[in-house]
């Protein structure tokens, strides 16, 4: 074989389709670089792509399609749900993977295939209970999450690590994503005197929670979790999205390290846009860090690479120093809090 | 207390949002008897519609001229896209087993959905904001908004008219007759393929007021937000008595009402659940409906 | 004994009384004859004996066993069915299995049956389609068996509802108007075949307007008007009633 | 010329999918007559009616009501033209009252005849007495009064009834030719179709008989009641006893 | 012309033998999937194509068996087979109670019922009932079907297995086609009342039907859990019903051929045209509406007719 081969399973088509392209995008790009520069260990690296619709069961069907065109390694995929519907199928196969899915259980299986790119829920709650809890001393707390694995993973996660700082939870409520109308859930909590609103899931309810919280005249903060990092969560909140909170690692403009610098501004170069999130950024280390792996320890053979993963020094990713631990979890955390100001615009306020 | 009629407002303005999208099933259901799958994505079309017009036509200025327009506009073009959705998937099976024309509806509603999330793409777009007064009232701990008023209303105001059209006048009458039996009705001298198309006309713009209501409510306006609306508000329509007017006003509100209720009161995880049971209990009760006519097949 | 007995039933339509307390009595081998006015009541009587409606008051007796309420199949399988006044046939379907579907409650399937055949499934299978073919046979509809029967001539089809209640093997077969829409040379070959039915022992209820076929068929009559009995007796008794003649028949110089 | 004549049919054929239920039949009605069709059943009669007033597509053959031709018209714009269909099977409106069945009867007229409907009233009490029945719960015999009236109701120049007797108790079925009779005489033209032969031909003034889609017979009621072979097919032999 | 059509039909089924020799990966996927859609479809095809009851909520019971079988195996350690006949009764027996009282309501009432059925049980997934169901995520790393000892592991042998119960579901199909219950379902279905009046006890077959296709519904949900090792709520929503019931009306209703070529145009179909990306979505919504226009009765539409020959004989 004089290629390698390098998968891609992310939402291309679907909800999360705008952050599915980025990935893929990304991960072209970076593979573009490489093969200029001579390719890895001397092959060119080839990429194929499968669209997993963001749902489990087409995940499973590009599990295996990759795991048959013979990849090394795959990268991705957006959601948790779907790195997970795949997991195993890679575990089975020997498929190195790679992926942002922030959902605690990812690691739990301990696949020795297995690399998450991100920090998990339970590294962000801590931060957010350590946050509200200690920082702003809020006396008392709601939590809102929805449906999705992802934001109830991260809802429950704070819950328990709020209780555990000795926080008060006053409420926790579910709601439906896309639904758009949440005054009742939120008349509800304005009964109950928050001080704050938290809220795990996506920016597109996000924004509309802060309008319509405003709207009811609750004045509590609103802390949103990392998935309404979004410039439409503004654009959805209008003029009431002053002042509330998200959490999240940087953006991808506040990345400070150069290496970051360099591949946003080919991304740019190439695509005429930015990358739509710091979940691109992210994917897009773990490639690089499996790149890095093949050199150092010329062989193509995923035992080898995964081992070395885990030993390797702290390497300098786009988002920071890269490292795992046994479990494929990755080490070290660098999340920040940001305050939206007047013009929209994020202040840093805490990191 | 002041909950309670917080909540009672909050259910009443999304069910006369319901209310309005459940006229454009339960006519077409009543005049064709066929759930029109479809109706929810035009309602969401009418959003997106609405947000260009504004935007290209109306140069982004709101005034009462340009919301005026906005409105009739939109209500005019969404009232083609009935018909057409009419003329190009319902009419060639007027003749056709029944279920046949609901396969076609569910297609049709994957294919405007789908030609939305192409024309203006698959992220969450924005109605223009600010296109009425930004007024709140607050009366004793309960907040009431101008939009809310506004949808409160205007919704009851179409309503009511569309009651009197239907009830009292010839064309409504043969609108009635012609749910009942087209060929009979033809023997009448009703144009019933214009009878037809009229009921689309008034489900879509009706629809169309629906779909612009919820762009101004709640800004943000996805391609997919078709399902949500029309699920509930077929779910109203059904409630009511399917093909009966009133019925889906009283659905639409009633769903609005309990909603927010159990939400506030109960539980907001398992509203849907609630939601549909109460559907199922009273379609167990009252098979056809709370206002659905009780006719007994003659033997 | 009689075979049906009718005491006192009571049907009532929100505020229309359509039925008032009605005695009838049927013996075993008659042909029993109901007439009325349009709107006397006439079919709903025949739905609260079938149990398509529940009588509101009053006592159906079958061979000494109160029926009054029991669902309508259970109703068929004591052995009393009935053909409708607007043809309701299985009209997608053929001949052949509109006939079998009168097999229904005579076939010793079991449900289970609907997911695997034994060989006394399988053979009971046969039998009854034995039986269906027979039937046709009676009733000259070999020739229809395949055909569909919505498709057929309307006189066909009044022959084969007939032909599938016969399959049922019923003590007590109830036609509701069963010349309505047939010619008078079609009416004569129904008259046949209700005479031969008769033959083999099977007592019958019908209704029916033409009182040419009324009066050459039944044994006995009950007229109704407004629900209520206005008069009974034997065809030439109720040919004469001044009160039949007034509500129903019409004086013969309106004839002319 | 066909012109000069108040309603024509021309080769009419008229096809149900590849079946062929009318096969070219023509024939004429002058203005005031009462013409009846005459057939077995499935014949065509409902057939050719249908196609007269618009709801069935015809293949071949026109036809004409005073001089014009009226084969491509809607449904709905020959009830306009002054014909009236009362149909097969009641076809009443079965959710509305009697009295906004008859009401409807007036569609295409710009005022509402109060006259007429007295008149209707006159002709069937019952009517009067359930008009605030809904029409779907009426007994049978009652639907079909409510048909005929219902067809009364647009004052037509020509009516086409559809086994109007179907069903109905014998009074009614005198009273119902009654009916006709004086209609008739009010100058409205009648294309009855009928199963009962001998009623309809004593009514009639003149009769086709239709055979399998085709005319079979056709002559003055006196001729047709007397000809062998409508005594044969139609009105049976018991007749002769 | 009957023989033709044996033929096909033997032909058809020679294929579906040697498809695994001749596809892979994602294909043999996609071929594992097509035969457990087209068991779902067919039971579905009980309920809605031969009882006639507007059945919009059949994903209920076969996430139902892809359920029962995912927790008997993760949680309580049954292996694979022995959580096979629980994941047939307790869909069947939950179809017997949930169809119950819903049984007598008219058609398009009947639809709203069962999909708010759907509703119901996608929310109880969702919120993790009893703490079994996983909530969103669902269940993941279900065992691997294991017989006499032999790990089926690989697709191939997962194909077969599927297989085999798609050859019992259609036996069972003919069966009941051959028999009272299956004519009981056609009579009941076009018209209740006369059915009733010759002595059909309608309330019992529509249940009947609806225990019927759930069974055989629960069963093609084991297979779901097997091919995934994974299971979540998002493949038994209400959209899933949707598709089984529109594979029913497409192919045509009661017609076995008819509803595997549904099936096929479908689900396979869509997965050819991966390609179209996103305008696919729009293009099957419009091969939808031309399916119906074009043939109103299914593709291949059912012909009544099913009686032995002799009876025809004079
Ligand atoms: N389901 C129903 N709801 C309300 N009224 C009904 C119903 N069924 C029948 N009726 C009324 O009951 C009366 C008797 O009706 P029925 O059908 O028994 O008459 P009938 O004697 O059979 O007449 P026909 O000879 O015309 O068939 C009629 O006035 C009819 O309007
Ligand atoms: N909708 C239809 N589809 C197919 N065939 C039809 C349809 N309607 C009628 N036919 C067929 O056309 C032929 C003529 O039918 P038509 O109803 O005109 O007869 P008719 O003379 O009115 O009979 P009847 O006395 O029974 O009313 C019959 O063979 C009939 O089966
Ligand atoms: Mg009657
Ligand atoms: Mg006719």
């Amino acid at each position: 074989e004089d290629v390698i081969k390098i998968g891609v399973q992310a939402p291309i088509t679907g909800s999360y389709a705008n952050e599915g392209q980025g990935i893929d995008k990304a991960v072209r790009l970076l593979v573009e670089q490489k093969n200029a520069e001579g390719g890895l260990l001397g092959k060119k690296i080839e990429v194929y792509t499968c669209d997993d619709e963001g749902t489990a069961q087409a995940a499973a069907i590009c599990g295996r399609e990759l795991v048959n065109k013979g990849v090394i390694a795959v990268i991705g995929s957006y959601t948790s749900t779907c790195a997970q519907a795949a997991q195993k199928i890679y575990y089975n196969a020997g498929v190195l993977q790679t992926s942002d899915g922030t959902a605690d259980a990812l690691t739990e299986n301990s696949y020795w295939t297995f690399f998450r790119n991100s920090n998990p829920n339970s590294a962000e709650a801590v931060y957010t209970a350590e946050w509200m809890v200690n920082k702003k001393k809020y006396d008392r707390i709601a939590v809102i999450t929805d449906y999705s694995t992802f934001a109830q993973g991260l809802g429950n996660a704070v819950v328990e690590e709020v209780k555990k700082l000795g926080g008060n939870i006053i409420y926790t409520g579910k709601i439906k994503a896309n639904s758009q109308n949440y005054t009742p859930i939120l008349t509800k909590i304005k009964s109950l005197n928050p001080d704050v609103i938290y809220f795990s899931g996506y920016y597109s309810d996000g924004g509309l929670l802060r309008a319509q919280q405003k709207q009811l005249g609750i004045n509590a903060d609103f802390i949103g979790g990392d998935a309404n990092d979004n410039p439409d969560f503004v654009k959805l909140a209008g003029s009431a999205a002053e002042g509330a909170y998200i959490i999240n690692v940087p953006t991808p403009e506040l990345l400070p390290y150069d290496v970051a610098k360099k591949f946003l501004a080919s991304y740019k170069e190439k695509y005429n846009e930015m990358p739509p999130s710091i979940w691109t950024v992210l994917n897009a280390d773990g490639l690089r860090a499996i790149m890095h792996a093949i050199e150092e320890t010329k062989s193509l053979d995923t035992k080898t690479i995964a081992n070395y993963l885990v030993e390797m020094e702290p390497y300098p990713g786009l988002s920071g120093p890269l490292a795992w631990d046994e479990d494929g979890e990755r080490v070290g955390s660098s999340y920040l809090t940001y305050r939206i100001n007047e013009n929209g615009n994020y202040d840093v306020v805490s990191k | 207390m002041d909950i309670f009629f917080q909540q009672i407002i909050n259910g009443l303005t999304i069910g006369s949002l319901y209310a309005l999208i459940a006229l454009g099933y339960t006519m077409v259901y009543g005049i064709l008897k066929l759930i029109n799958f479809a109706h929810g994505d035009l309602v969401a079309l009418s959003a997106f519609v609405g947000m260009t017009v504004f935007a290209k036509i109306l140069g982004g200025e709101a005034s009462l001229f340009s919301v005026i327009a906005l409105f009739l506009i939109t209500m005019a073009v969404i009232a083609v896209a009935g018909v057409a959705l009419d003329k190009s998937a319902y009419k060639p099976l007027r003749n056709a087993p029944r279920l046949s024309a609901v396969v076609s509806a569910l297609g049709a509603g994957l294919v405007i959905q789908n030609g939305i999330m192409l024309t203006w793409g698959p992220n969450v777009n924005f109605f223009p904001g600010d296109l009425v007064p930004n007024i709140v009232w607050n009366i004793g701990g309960t907040v009431v908004t101008f939009i809310q008023m506004l949808i409160l209303v205007l919704s009851l105001i179409l309503m009511i008219a569309l009651y009197l059209f239907i009830n009292r006048t010839k064309m409504g009458t043969a609108i009635r007759a012609s749910a009942i039996d087209k060929d009979a009705s033809r023997l009448m001298g009703i144009n019933v393929d214009r009878v037809i198309s009229l009921v689309f006309i008034i489900g879509s713009a009706l629809g169309a007021v629906g779909g612009i209501f919820i762009g101004m409510y709640y800004r943000g306006i996805t391609f997919e937000m078709g399902w949500q609306y029309g699920l509930y508000a077929f779910v109203a329509a059904i409630m009511g008595g399917i093909g009966n007017i009133p019925g889906a006003m009283l659905g639409g509100i009633l769903l609005g009402l309990f909603n927010a209720l159990i939400a506030g009161y109960v539980s907001s995880t398992w509203t849907d659940a609630f939601t549909f049971l109460l559907l199922i209990l009273i379609i167990i009760f009252r098979p056809t409906g709370i206002l659905g006519e009780r006719v007994a097949e003659k033997v | 004994m009689s075979l049906l007995k009718l005491s006192g039933v009571t049907k009532v339509f929100g505020g229309l009384t359509a039925v008032n307390r009605l005695d009838m009595e049927i013996s075993e081998g008659q042909i029993f004859g109901v007439i009325g006015p349009n709107g006397a009541g006439k079919t709903t009587v025949f739905n609260c004996i079938t149990g398509i409606y529940t009588p509101e008051d009053g006592e159906i007796m079958w061979d000494g066993e109160n029926i009054t309420g029991l669902q309508p199949h259970k109703i068929a399988m004591k052995g009393v069915v009935r053909t409708f006044q607007t043809i309701r046939l299985f009209s997608k379907m053929s001949v052949a299995e509109n006939v079998m579907s009168g097999r229904h409650f005579r076939s010793r399937q079991k449900w289970w049956n609907a997911i695997f055949h034994t060989p006394k499934s399988y053979k009971d299978e046969i039998a009854n389609w034995q039986h269906v073919k027979e039937t046709l046979e009676y009733f000259d509809l070999i020739d229809y068996a395949s055909h569909p029967s919505g498709s057929l001539p309307y006189g066909i089809q009044r022959k084969v509802e007939i032909a599938r209640a016969m399959a049922t093997e019923p003590r007590l077969l109830i036609l509701d108007e069963p010349a309505a829409g047939l010619n008078d040379s079609e009416t004569l070959a129904l008259v046949e075949l209700i005479n031969g039915i008769r033959r083999q022992g099977v007592t019958i209820l019908l209704i029916e307007h033409d009182m040419d076929l009324v009066m050459e068929l039944t044994d006995y009559i009950t007229v109704i008007n407004f629900g209520e009995k206005i008069a009974e007796g034997t065809p030439t008794e109720i040919q004469k009633n001044p009160q039949v003649i007034e509500a129903y028949l019409g004086s013969d110089e309106d004839d002319e | 010329m066909t012109n000069d004549k108040f309603f024509v049919i021309d080769n009419l054929k008229v096809n149900y999918g590849s079946i062929q239920a009318v096969k070219g039949i023509s024939l004429d009605v002058k203005k005031g007559e009462i013409v009846t069709i005459l057939g077995a059943n499935g014949a065509g009669k409902t057939t050719t009616l249908r196609a007269i007033s618009g709801l069935e597509k015809v293949k071949d053959g026109s036809i004409y009501f005073k001089g014009e031709d009226i084969t491509k018209i809607p449904s709905h714009n020959v009830v306009k033209k002054g014909i009236t269909h009362s149909p097969e099977g009641r076809r009443v409106f079965g959710t509305l009252t009697v009295e906004e069945n008859l009401w409807l009867g007036t569609y295409t007229k710009k005022t509402f005849d109060k006259e007429m409907l007295n008149w209707v009233y006159e002709l069937f009490p019952r009517l009067k007495e359930r008009r605030k029945q809904l029409a779907g719960t009426l007994s049978g015999g009652e639907q079909q009064m409510l048909a005929i009236g219902r067809a009364l109701m647009n004052s037509p120049e020509m009516l086409l009834l559809d086994e109007p007797s179907l069903g109905l108790a014998p009074l009614l079925v005198k009273a119902i030719f009654k009916v006709i009779k004086e209609i008739s005489e009010e100058g409205v033209t009648v294309l009855l179709v009928e199963q009962n032969a001998k009623a309809a031909l004593k009514l009639a003034d003149r009769g086709y008989v239709l055979e399998v889609g085709h005319i079979a017979l056709e002559g003055s009621s006196d001729e047709l009641l007397t000809s062998e072979k409508v005594q044969e097919a139609y009105l049976g032999k018991k007749k002769e006893n | 012309m009957k023989k033709s059509k044996n033929l096909l039909f033997i032909l058809f089924f020679a294929c579906l033998i040697i498809y695994p020799f001749m596809a892979e990966g994602r294909w043999l996927a996609v071929g594992i999937t097509f035969l457990i859609f087209s068991i779902v479809a067919l039971s579905e095809d009980i309920v809605l194509g031969r009882a006639g009851m507007f059945d919009m909520g059949h994903a209920i019971y076969f996430g139902m068996g892809a359920y029962i079988c995912g927790i008997l195996n993760y949680h309580y350690g049954l292996p694979i087979v022995a959580t096979i006949p629980f994941a047939i009764i307790i869909p069947a027996l939950f179809g017997i109670c949930l169809s119950a009282p819903i049984v007598h309501l008219r058609g398009d009432y009947l639809l709203v019922t069962t999909l708010g059925l759907n509703m119901v049980f996608l929310q109880v997934l969702e919120n993790d009932a009893f703490g079994l169901t996983g909530g969103p995520n669902g269940i993941f790393g279900i065992d691997s079907l294991s017989v006499f000892g032999f790990q089926l592991m690989s697709q191939t042998s997962i194909y077969y297995v599927a297989f085999l119960f798609f050859i019992i579901t259609l036996l069972i199909i003919k069966n009941l086609e051959h028999g009272k219950a299956g004519r009981a379902f056609h009579y009941l279905s076009q018209d209740p009342i006369a059915s009733q009046s010759i002595g059909i006890n309608v309330r019992f077959y529509r249940i009947l039907a609806f225990a019927l296709g759930a069974g055989i519904a629960g069963a093609a949900g084991v297979l779901f859990a097997i091919q995934y090792g994974a299971i979540s709520p998002e493949a038994f929503t209400f959209k899933e019903s949707v598709l089984f019931f529109a594979i029913v009306l497409v192919g045509g209703p009661s017609s076995i051929p008819g509803i595997l070529i549904g099936t096929f145009v479908m689900f396979v179909l869509p997965e050819v045209f991966r390609e179209f990306e996103t305008a696919r979505y729009l293009v099957f919504g419009l091969a939808m509406i031309l399916a119906m226009v074009l043939r109103p009765n299914g593709i291949l539409p059912f012909k009544f007719g099913n009686f032995p020959k002799f009876v025809r004989e004079k």
